[in-house]
């Protein structure tokens, strides 16, 4: 397939990215001598209804590392964490999982990945531990090791078990794929927007748990509104997809 | 022949390759199809049985092959995009969606012009006329789903793979009303393949036909090119093409 | 955690197993889904002998276009809810995300779909035939055919709704995209009913309504699983 | 030629009104068909033009609110070192 | 051997069982040769491989070669009857070949010949005199694809004429 390496798109609306900021530095830096990174993204362009989103973005992302995804509305934040997570194609580049195309070892990918949306996935026909318990099983997890009453308990959800989520309210259902994140196995955690309809304390119970979660080897991609309060501004990278800079045709 | 085919895989050249071919291609449809009408009107000898209806011939069968030739191209190049993420090849199947509709339309409608004297009916349910028309309502949900997505590159997908199970599905569908509606009655009466004809109603035929492959051919590129620019309209090529087109028009 | 546990591998089985039942559940507790396509289809029975008039040799006559394409319409009614609401609240992304195959989870899918339309069908439709003056020597013919093409409907179906369940308004676009597809069933399945009245064999039929079965059963899983990914793109 | 007179040849033989219809509503459809494939090609073209204008005119108010923005934040750190 | 290609191979397995299924009753239902008309031989002896009759008052479809002089045409309204035989090659029409006779009203299609193939639709009747005949609601023709000019059908010696009818038989319809 022809393809010209050279910048050959112009971004379509002014109102959204010309360029990306990629806070690349400490990844860089980092890459000397450490093992591959865990998940990496090349030439990455994305094209939603004829409106240039990202261009040319090369991301590695390393065991351990948080990273934080910004911009303003419409700037592709979730469509970069689709195409990160596979759900979506890139119009151009790829992403890799342990240097594979994560086209090519797409199980073995989802075994390692946990992505949570805007939508949390929920079935208000079934009772909050059903709910858990089939996405666990979904992704993985054998029946022996599930204790869904003391997950559902982690995220608060404790009296609630046995009740339809269809009775529950818009932060009950994303607390119940939220519990997901305390079973999981997966070294990628891509999450989107994980902070909506929670309270501030649940926020701090996730920061902990990210926590855990870096020390442990993984990793944790995520879009949020708020800043993360209890990670150094040094511990949190960013990815900015942004209109701060001019566009190349200029 | 990737080598040979490599550059015109670039939509910039291709767009411009198919635009070098528009005046030649509507020259010589033009001139195809002028003789071949006139010839297959006014010339031709009439049908022994079926007198001066047989003349609706020239039209309809070039239709009729060209409907299903279409389809095939359709779903080659929804193939191959499948397979090598061509991207090219989705502009070229939207490309052919609404010219395959049309003479698929034609095809129909001649066939039914005919029938009327010649059957004595404007339709019957016959296994070429149904199969003919179930090939139209692909066409009008491969050109329906194309204009669902706001997304062109998703459009041209989901088209893609439903345009491959209605190739799967063709055969079986003219499989099962020819079992279902055995009017045309063993291969003891029709004649298989080759049409056996003198050669003076043969030639304004074949006229006919390579008019209508230009003509078709023509009107594909044309909506090909419209096809690349929509697709890449954020390319600079792009932008400055339209540029100077718009400015040529202003004067 | 740098050589993490790999998460427990699930068989092809279980993996199948698990989303019927939690199709199933669904269903049953949403007991709408399973009623309202079977009204639909004795509804629609019922109207033609008041359409067309009460006579006997008539109605025996178009019995079996009129159960059958009173089938076609009530498995297209009820296809939406194949993968739409999974859609709107996510769980078919994360379906998609799952590292299992997308071809079973779409088979299980398919499978549920089929118990909760086709099956009452299939159950209702010799009563039904009953009042059409179905006659008597192809009741079995129907059956068969039911049983054979009904799985047929739904998987066909799905491929047309994964193509069109991103789609706002794909309600119309899904029976332009589906209807087409659904011809050879109907075609082969009424033409079987048709000769066992006759008396004469129909086994021609059914091993072509067999063979669109096990067709469909293998290609249309993958062809459910692309057209996913490009609806949730 | 086949036929002897300009009105025999529009009967056709008898014809005449099957194999006109054919070649009429053929003949329509195809014109149709080049006529809207053409216009497509100018609507394209005229779509992507209003929106390089509408992008134009975007990216300059952009400019300027940018310059503008520079400003006030200068203004502010001012105030707030007084 | 892998899980993971272990997996592989049973997707291509079932793949491959699934086309060989496929394949195996496809070739089975051609065997079987449906079709849904009777010729005229198989309403006399009954289907070849079944025996099976159709019943007087049955309604079928009959298919078969217009007999050569058999058309019988009402000067005076658009009564006709001819007789069918059975399609085979060579056609050469035979005295003793089983035939059955087809009663129609209405305007025939323009490619209705002696010789031709036609099906009709209709019921089995049976006159008094216990002949089986076709009473035909719709007499449809085959058109074949042999085109050729009247000059060289002439010089075949084909019978080509089309039917005419009269202002007495057209009113009659009326």
């Amino acid at each position: 397939m022809y393809r010209n390496k050279k910048r050959e798109l112009i971004p379509l609306s002014a109102t959204n990215t010309d360029n990306v900021n990629v806070d690349s530095t400490p990844i860089e830096s980092e890459q000397v001598n450490m093992p591959p990174p865990l998940l990496s993204a090349t030439n990455l362009t994305c094209i939603r209804e004829e409106r240039l989103l990202f261009d040319q973005l090369t991301i590695a992302i390393n065991a351990g590392d948080i990273v934080q995804v910004e911009g303003p509305n419409g700037s592709g934040k979730t469509s970069l964490l689709r195409i990160l997570a596979g759900l979506s194609q890139p119009y151009e580049g790829e992403v890799l999982f342990n240097e594979h195309a994560i086209a090519t070892c797409r199980e073995e990918f989802h075994q390692h990945l946990l992505y949570l949306g805007h939508l949390p996935g929920v079935k208000g026909e079934m009772s909050a531990q059903e709910n858990l318990a089939f996405n666990l099983a979904l992704h993985g997890a054998s029946d022996k090791s599930i204790n869904t009453e003391a997950t559902l308990a982690e995220v608060n959800l404790t009296g609630f078990e046995d009740s339809l989520a269809s009775h529950l309210s818009a932060g009950q259902h994303r607390r119940i794929s939220l519990a997901r994140l305390y079973q999981s196995n997966a070294r990628i955690w891509i999450l989107d927007e994980p902070f909506t309809a929670i309270d501030k304390q649940g926020v701090h119970a996730l920061e902990q748990l990210f926590k855990a979660h870096i020390a442990k080897g993984g990793c944790v991609v995520l879009t949020t509104h708020q800043d993360l309060l209890t990670f150094s501004e040094q511990q949190v990278k960013k990815i900015t997809l942004d209109y701060t800079f001019d566009s190349y045709d200029e | 022949m990737w080598k040979w085919l490599h550059p015109y895989a670039n939509p910039e050249v291709s767009y411009h390759f198919a635009g070098r071919m528009l005046p030649w291609l509507s020259a010589l449809a033009a001139l195809f199809l002028s003789i071949g009408i006139v010839w297959a009107l006014a010339f031709a000898p009439a049908d022994y049985q079926q007198g001066d209806s047989f003349r609706i011939f020239y039209l309809h069968v070039p239709a009729a092959s060209l409907s299903m030739g279409i389809y095939l191209g359709m779903a080659i190049a929804a193939f191959t995009s499948m397979v090598w993420q061509f991207k090219l090849a989705d502009a070229s199947a939207a490309a052919m969606a609404p010219v395959g509709a049309v003479f698929t339309a034609i095809a129909l409608f001649t066939g039914a012009a005919w029938g009327k004297p010649m059957w004595g009916t404007w339709w019957i349910w016959d296994a070429r006329l149904t199969s003919e028309l179930i090939l139209l309502f692909l066409y009008l949900g491969v050109i329906a789903l194309h204009s669902a997505f706001e997304d062109k590159n998703l459009a041209g997908k989901a088209a893609g793979i439903l345009t491959l199970v209605g190739v799967i599905n063709l055969p079986i569908i003219k499989y099962s009303v020819e079992w279902w509606n055995t009017l045309h009655q063993g291969s003891t009466i029709s004649k298989l393949g080759k049409p056996s004809m003198t050669a003076d109603m043969l030639w304004p035929f074949l006229f006919c036909f390579i008019g209508f492959i230009l003509l078709v051919t023509l009107v594909i590129c044309i909506r090909f090119r419209s096809e690349v620019l929509s697709r890449n309209s954020i390319r600079p090529w792009v932008r400055t093409l339209v540029s100077t087109q718009l400015a040529a028009t202003e004067k | 955690m740098n050589q993490p546990k790999t998460p427990h591998n699930l068989s092809y089985r279980s993996v199948f197993s698990l989303v019927l039942k939690r199709d199933l559940t669904i269903a049953l507790r949403h007991k709408d889904d399973i009623i309202n396509p079977i009204l639909f289809f004795i509804i629609v029975v019922t109207l033609f002998p008041l359409g067309i008039g009460p006579e006997a040799q008539t109605l025996s006559r178009i019995a079996p276009g009129i159960i059958w394409v009173a089938a076609l319409l009530a498995t297209l009614l009820s296809l939406d809810r194949l993968f739409k609401s999974d859609h709107s609240d996510g769980s078919l992304e994360q379906m998609l995300l799952s590292p299992q195959p997308i071809f079973i989870l779409v088979l299980a899918k398919i499978v549920a779909h089929w118990i909760i339309t086709g099956l009452p069908l299939i159950l209702i439709a010799p009563l039904l035939a009953v009042l059409l003056h179905f006659n008597e020597q192809s009741y079995g013919a129907l059956m068969l055919t039911l049983l054979l093409g009904t799985p047929v409907l739904s998987l066909l179906g799905a491929i047309g709704v994964a193509l069109t369940v991103g789609i706002k308004k794909g309600g119309v676009l899904l029976s332009l995209l589906v209807l087409p597809l659904y011809i050879p069933v109907l075609i082969f399945a009424t033409s079987a009913i048709d000769t066992a009245a006759l008396g004469l064999p129909y086994s021609g039929q059914l091993a072509i309504i067999a063979a669109l079965f096990f067709g469909s059963l293998t290609l249309a899983p993958f062809a459910v699983g692309a057209a996913l990914k490009v609806s949730t793109n | 030629m086949q036929f002897d007179s300009f009105s025999a040849f529009l009967d056709m033989g008898g014809y005449g009104f099957y194999v006109w219809l054919s070649f009429g509503v053929s003949a329509a459809l195809i014109l149709a068909l080049i006529v809207s494939s053409v216009l497509g090609h100018k609507k394209v073209i005229k779509n992507i033009a209003i929106r390089q204008q509408r992008e134009d005119k975007l990216r300059q108010v952009r400019k300027q609110r940018k310059n503008t923005q520079v400003d006030l934040t200068q203004h502010s750190t001012k105030e707030i070192t007084q | 051997m892998n899980p993971r290609r272990k997996k592989r191979l049973t997707i291509v397995a079932s793949i491959l069982i699934g086309i060989g299924v496929v394949a195996g009753l496809v070739l089975y239902a051609l065997s079987q040769n449906i079709d849904l008309f009777y010729t005229p031989s198989e309403i006399t002896a009954g289907k070849k491989d079944s025996g099976i009759k159709p019943s007087v008052g049955q309604r079928i479809r009959i298919g078969g070669l217009v007999v050569p002089d058999s058309v019988k045409r009402d000067p005076d309204n658009l009564k006709v009857t001819f007789d069918l035989a059975d399609m085979k090659m060579p056609i050469v029409f035979d005295k003793n070949d089983p035939m059955i006779a087809v009663y129609y009203e209405g305007i025939l299609p323009d490619l209705f010949r002696e010789g031709q193939g036609i099906v009709a639709n209709g019921t089995l009747t049976r006159d008094s005199s216990g002949r089986l005949y076709v009473e035909a609601s719709e007499v449809l023709a085959k058109h074949d694809e042999n085109y050729m000019p009247a000059e060289l059908a002439d010089a075949q010696g084909k019978d080509y004429k089309k039917l005419e009818y009269t202002e007495k038989q057209l009113k009659s319809k009326n």
